[in-house]
């Protein structure tokens, strides 16, 4: 494979494209497809057929459009004028006319406006390729420029070129601690080490937060890109991607897309005819939080129980079989090709001082429309939840919006003015996290909430270090007491002083930022706390409260 | 390529202490008669960091780490034990007493358990968090040594001794969370197991009475663990 | 010995070819634990223990650390499933947006609680830590085909069709 | 100078706790001096009395009866001490704790008796599903551990005690014996 080569597969990708007027690209991630999109892609491709239009119009499965609360979604592009049309909740039913309307005025009680701030107020770097190519065609990756990174980054440019751009770029890791990619990416380089590794961080563990499934279900070859990219800069011809066993969808594409590259030679030996090698395999993760984290992760892959070990040694120095090894999230290889397309300049132009380039949120919970966003970060949380997400459905009030998961806060109405970067939810309680934001309108508890999150700790914790293992499970029982009416208010002092005890002591990660959920509601609701202690009511009426009190 | 470790100097509870840049926190205080408590950590095993009872506090650094695992750095200061530290000890210890049932007046090793001289030397008269009271059940099918979970600290040093010196690996730590539970083999009895050397290396590590020898009475069963550093030693120059 | 002839019937079974494979593609390393308790579950539908035991035997694992692993992630299950399954996401988005009250459908319904298989093994009740697909939450999983937007009533529909063997 | 009113009460226990406030043997009269017994199981008073400066209670609060007990006891008390394993850990006690109370019921009045299987005609306290330390039930003031407590430690606790002062147990005792 050589550049010329490499430009022949996009321009005839490119020409195929062309003969066709209209394209009808249905969304077939893993919400759309729940949602019977299949079913209505095959529907589409016979309807095209009987008609006999099929010279010019044609119709493709593409990855996530977004609006995941309206699925399954259809978007209609047509080429020459470049215009779109994006049908919401299409059935079945709807493909004869969705078909007639291809030359005509689009079926208005379908469409969702362009113009919405869902589709309008954005920005994609990540999710640039999302509706548009098919994620299992490697050429329509390749037609809309992907590879020619990794082409520029053999040929022209030297591993430390390439960190220094990385580092320019301000680029953060987007799994949630939100550490510089470049300085990672540079203590990689230096260690020392015949053997290094990459690893991709697919185990999005956080419930509520689905960005990384939705990157590897629509554009798996960004990912495989940056990891490449990576590799040469670091030093490393080996990657391992880890990623969830829940996310079938997400595997069967990557394995795909790896088969693809391998064949085209964009993997492998020799790539681009220079010395550099890189091989990707996938190890399945297996149903742990606590995997996320690095160390554990790193354990995982190893065959072995996924127990964090405690740091330092880092990763980058002491990392898989003790070799250095780069770890960085799915998000964060997804941001490199088009950083070293346009330029750090360009990524660095993007976003806060500190906080550089776009974030991809997954929006979900009370809220009107749940999906995928990408945003430049320092963008309000007002916007996205009010003006993207369309605000909170009719008859209920917001409350509060959750974001990082279960090492999260939660942010109340008074904070919506915030923006949405690193420094500024910690200041908060909360943190960045991967991207998941639950909004919670009045009909949610909060200590219910937190007692959710702390059962979802309590069951994650790998058992190695004793304040997360017992702290979580008498915190737990604490908040269970609370919300079956039995609390009183010593065990809120409890809580708060096994929530500094597990924060300040624990192993790793997971145990760290365990008492998030139930500092942050305790500091923003406490009042809900203490209708629960002293009146034996649930103000939300969610808990089943054992004397007296509402439900 | 061996790294050489270099003597550095560094400061621990206001003394200025030496030792070499490959050990940790834990050791060069031991080797300086400055107590931190321990309980995972064993003198001949690998370092594990799971029991926290031996967190310290360094000076810029911004969480408290745990000495046994932490390597000393030139300049370095230490506090071994502040009114922060000890009460994070506390509550920790509180907690390993909450998780299983250490009845320690009912307890073989009762007057040579770690876990109880531990109480007695940090001072915890009382259990703040509610006790959990799981049913845990007792292995006695081995001829000579019982496993019993009551007991258990979940602190490792069994599953590390099988494997690390014994190199059996009979045991090891299933499920996860507070739920984990030492096993042997696929969770079988320890008195049908084929891989079991019955060598004792995991009664004698045993900090509690979770592992002891059969037939010995309420505080009779006393531990020996001076082979350990020695079988280590005489390991590595193998 | 018992065992032993269930070992040799375990050879000339199929799905054990796909174990096999499996080990092999990573040259039976100890490392390709993970992997291959992967394939023993989607071979067999659980990983019992003298799969266990052949599986640390090819591998050179030790017993107790093929338990320790297959214990620690919750993906894998040492009970055989009944007839159908059901996972229900409990996420936080389907949290919040009722999936305890399907929950407690189970429970009050079919006597089930997560984990658990109706007495005539006909029906098995799964929970998964996020499917990522909250934007249909509730969501859940019927026989390996994600459903969102559930309710305690399309759930019984559901299983009431299995029942009557109508899917 | 007006004396002051020591009560002690066994709970859930052995008695072996006040046996050991025995071994501290003569040294009983020099507490004496400056304080009286005024309840308890070594004393016969039957009402438990108003006003009391300090009780020390051992055992686990097991059943109905200690419950009241314990609430009346607190209620009246100035320093309450738990005295020894079972009222600080639950200990022996609370080895029933994973057994459902049916069963215990069962096996004490069926399985292991040879005579008379049935529950006692005349009311006995009922069981609570959990023998639990005192302090999971009202607040303590002190806490004296041991299986049973040293006599030594019993008496330089109700030295201090006596002369208004709270003892520091630290390092003096441990759980078990």
């Amino acid at each position: 494979m050589n550049f010329e080569e490499l430009h022949e597969i996009a321009k005839i990708e490119n020409e195929k494209r062309a003969q066709f007027e209209y394209s009808i690209n249905v969304c077939v991630a893993a919400g759309c497809m729940s949602c019977g999109s299949l079913e209505l892609l095959t529907s589409f491709k016979k309807e095209i057929e009987r008609r006999g239009i099929e010279n010019w119009c044609k119709a493709k499965g593409v990855g996530c459009l977004g609006l995941c609360s309206a699925g399954p979604l259809v978007s209609v592009q047509r080429y020459d004028q470049k215009s779109e049309v994006i049908y919401k909740s299409v059935t079945l039913d709807n493909v004869h006319e969705i078909v007639d309307a291809l030359t005509g005025e689009p079926v208005g009680r379908l469409a969702c406006s362009k113009e919405m701030s869902f589709f309008k107020n954005q920005q994609k770097i990540v999710l640039e390729n999302f509706g548009n190519i098919d994620p299992e065609k490697i050429e329509e990756y390749i037609a809309v420029g992907g590879y020619e990174p990794l082409y520029t980054v053999l040929r022209e440019m030297s591993p430390a070129n390439v960190i220094e751009q990385i580092v320019k770029s301000g680029l953060r890791g987007r799994g949630g601690g939100g550490y510089p990619t470049g300085l990672k990416w540079t203590t990689v380089m230096k260690a020392s080490g015949n053997q290094k590794y990459i690893i991709c961080n697919a185990d999005e563990g956080d419930p509520g937060a689905f960005m990384d499934r939705s990157v590897l279900e629509s554009d798996p070859h960004r990912v495989l890109e940056g990891m490449a990219i990576a590799g040469y800069a670091v030093g490393a011809d080996k990657g391992f991607i880890y990623v969830r066993a829940e996310y079938p969808l997400a595997i069967r594409r990557l394995k795909k897309a790896i088969t693809q590259a391998e064949q085209l030679g964009v993997l492998g030996r020799g790539i681009f005819n220079t010395p550099f090698n890189f091989d990707i395999k996938l190890r399945l993760g297996a149903g742990a939080f606590v995997c996320g984290e690095e160390t554990a992760l790193i354990s995982s892959i190893e065959g072995s129980r996924g127990n964090p070990r405690p740091r330092p040694p880092y990763p980058a120095e002491y990392g898989l079989w003790g070799s250095p090894t780069l770890i960085n999230n799915v998000e964060t290889f997804a941001n490199i090709p088009a950083i070293i397309r346009n330029g750090s300049a360009w990524f660095a132009s993007i976003g806060t001082e500190k906080s550089k380039g776009t974030k991809v949120f997954a929006l979900a919970g009370r809220i009107n429309n749940t999906g995928l966003i990408e945003v430049p970060m320092g963008t309000t949380l007002r916007e996205i939840v009010f003006n993207i997400g369309g605000g909170i459905p009719e008859g209920s009030k917001f409350k509060a919006v959750q974001t990082g998961g279960p090492s999260g806060g939660c942010i109340t109405s008074d904070y919506l003015d915030t923006p949405a970067d690193y420094e500024s939810l910690t200041k908060l309680g909360s943190i960045m996290g991967s991207g998941g934001m639950i909004v919670m309108d009045d009909t949610s508890c909060m200590v219910d909430v937190a007692k959710f999150f702390v059962e979802f700790c309590m069951t994650e914790s790998c058992g190695k270090c004793v304040p997360c293992r017992d702290g979580s499970a008498q915190m737990y029982h604490l908040l269970s007491k609370i919300t079956s009416g039995e609390g009183n208010i010593n065990d809120i002092h409890m809580l708060e002083k096994l929530s500094d005890l597990i924060n300040n002591t624990s192993l790793c990660g997971l145990g760290m930022t365990m008492p998030n959920p139930v500092v942050s509601t305790m500091h923003f609701f406490k009042d809900e706390y203490l209708a629960h202690v002293h009146d034996k009511i649930c103000p939300a009426g969610v808990c089943n409260m054992k004397r007296g009190g509402r439900k | 390529m061996k790294k050489v470790s270099q003597i550095q100097t560094l400061i621990i509870d206001g003394k200025e202490v030496g030792g070499k840049s490959d050990e940790s926190i834990l050791q060069v205080a031991k080797e300086n008669d400055i107590f931190i408590p321990t309980l995972c950590y064993l003198e001949g095993l690998s370092d594990y960091g799971g029991c926290r009872m031996c967190i310290v506090e360094v000076k810029g650094m911004p969480r408290l780490v745990p000495a046994c695992t932490t390597l000393i750095r030139e300049g370095m200061e230490v506090t071994t034990n502040s009114e922060k530290i000890h009460n994070y000890r506390l509550s920790i210890l509180a907690l390993l007493f909450t998780e299983r049932n250490h009845i320690c007046s009912a307890c073989v090793s009762n007057g040579h358990c770690e876990l109880q001289t531990l109480a007695l030397k940090l001072g915890l008269t009382h259990v703040e968090f509610p006790y959990i009271f799981p049913k845990m059940p007792v292995d006695a099918t081995h001829d000579r040594f019982i496993a019993d979970h009551n007991r258990c600290v979940l602190c490792g040093r069994c599953v590390r001794a099988c494997h690390e010196v014994e190199g059996a690996h009979t045991k090891d730590i299933m499920g996860r969370g507070i739920t984990s539970r030492v096993i042997t083999d696929l969770k079988e009895s320890w008195g049908s197991s084929k891989t079991c050397t019955s060598c004792g290396k995991c009664v004698h590590v045993c900090p509690t009475g979770a592992l002891t020898e059969k037939g010995k009475s309420v505080a009779e069963m006393e531990k020996r663990r001076q082979f350990l550093p020695y079988l280590k030693l005489m390991r590595e120059r193998r | 010995m018992s065992k032993e002839i269930k070992q040799t019937s375990l050879k000339e079974d199929r799905r054990l070819r796909m174990v096999d494979r499996t080990m092999r593609i990573y040259g039976n390393e100890p490392h390709a634990l993970i992997e291959t308790l992967h394939a023993v579950q989607e071979s067999y539908g659980f990983i019992d223990t003298d799969l266990m035991q052949y599986v640390a035997e090819k591998l050179g694992v030790p017993l107790s650390k093929v338990y320790g692993v297959a214990t620690f992630y919750h993906f894998f299950t040492l009970k055989p499933q009944g007839e159908h399954t059901c996972v229900v996401c409990t996420g936080t988005a389907c949290y919040i947006s009722g999936a305890k009250a399907i929950m407690d459908d189970f429970a009050k319904k079919y006597d089930l609680l997560p984990g658990e298989t109706t007495k005539d093994n006909k029906l098995s009740l799964l929970t998964a830590r996020c499917l990522g697909a909250c934007g249909l939450a509730p969501a859940i999983v019927f026989d390996g085909v994600v459903a969102g937007k559930q309710t305690p009533e399309t759930v019984s529909n559901t299983i009431e069709r299995w029942f009557k063997n109508e899917l | 100078m007006e004396k002051v009113k020591i009560a002690t009460s066994w709970l859930d226990g052995c008695s072996g706790c006040h046996m050991s406030l025995l071994d501290i043997d003569e040294r009983i009269l020099t507490l004496l001096e400056s304080a009286d017994i005024v309840y308890g199981p070594l004393v016969d008073f039957k009402d438990y009395p108003q006003g009391v400066d300090v009780a020390i209670v051992e055992g686990a609060v097991s059943s109905d009866e200690d419950e009241e007990k314990i609430t009346k006891i607190r209620k009246l008390t100035k320093i309450l001490v738990s005295f020894g394993d079972c009222a600080i850990t639950a200990n022996i006690p609370g080895m029933r704790n994973y057994f459902p109370t049916k069963e215990l019921y069962e096996r004490a009045y069926f399985e292991n008796a040879d005579l008379n299987q049935k529950r006692p005609s005349i009311r006995i306290p009922h069981l609570l599903s959990h023998a639990r330390p005192i302090h999971e039930v009202v607040t303590v003031d002190v806490f004296l551990p041991g299986c049973p407590p040293p006599a030594d430690v019993i008496f330089y606790s109700l030295s201090e005690l006596i002369n208004g002062r709270l003892p520091d147990l630290k390092g003096k005792t441990r759980f078990g014996r």
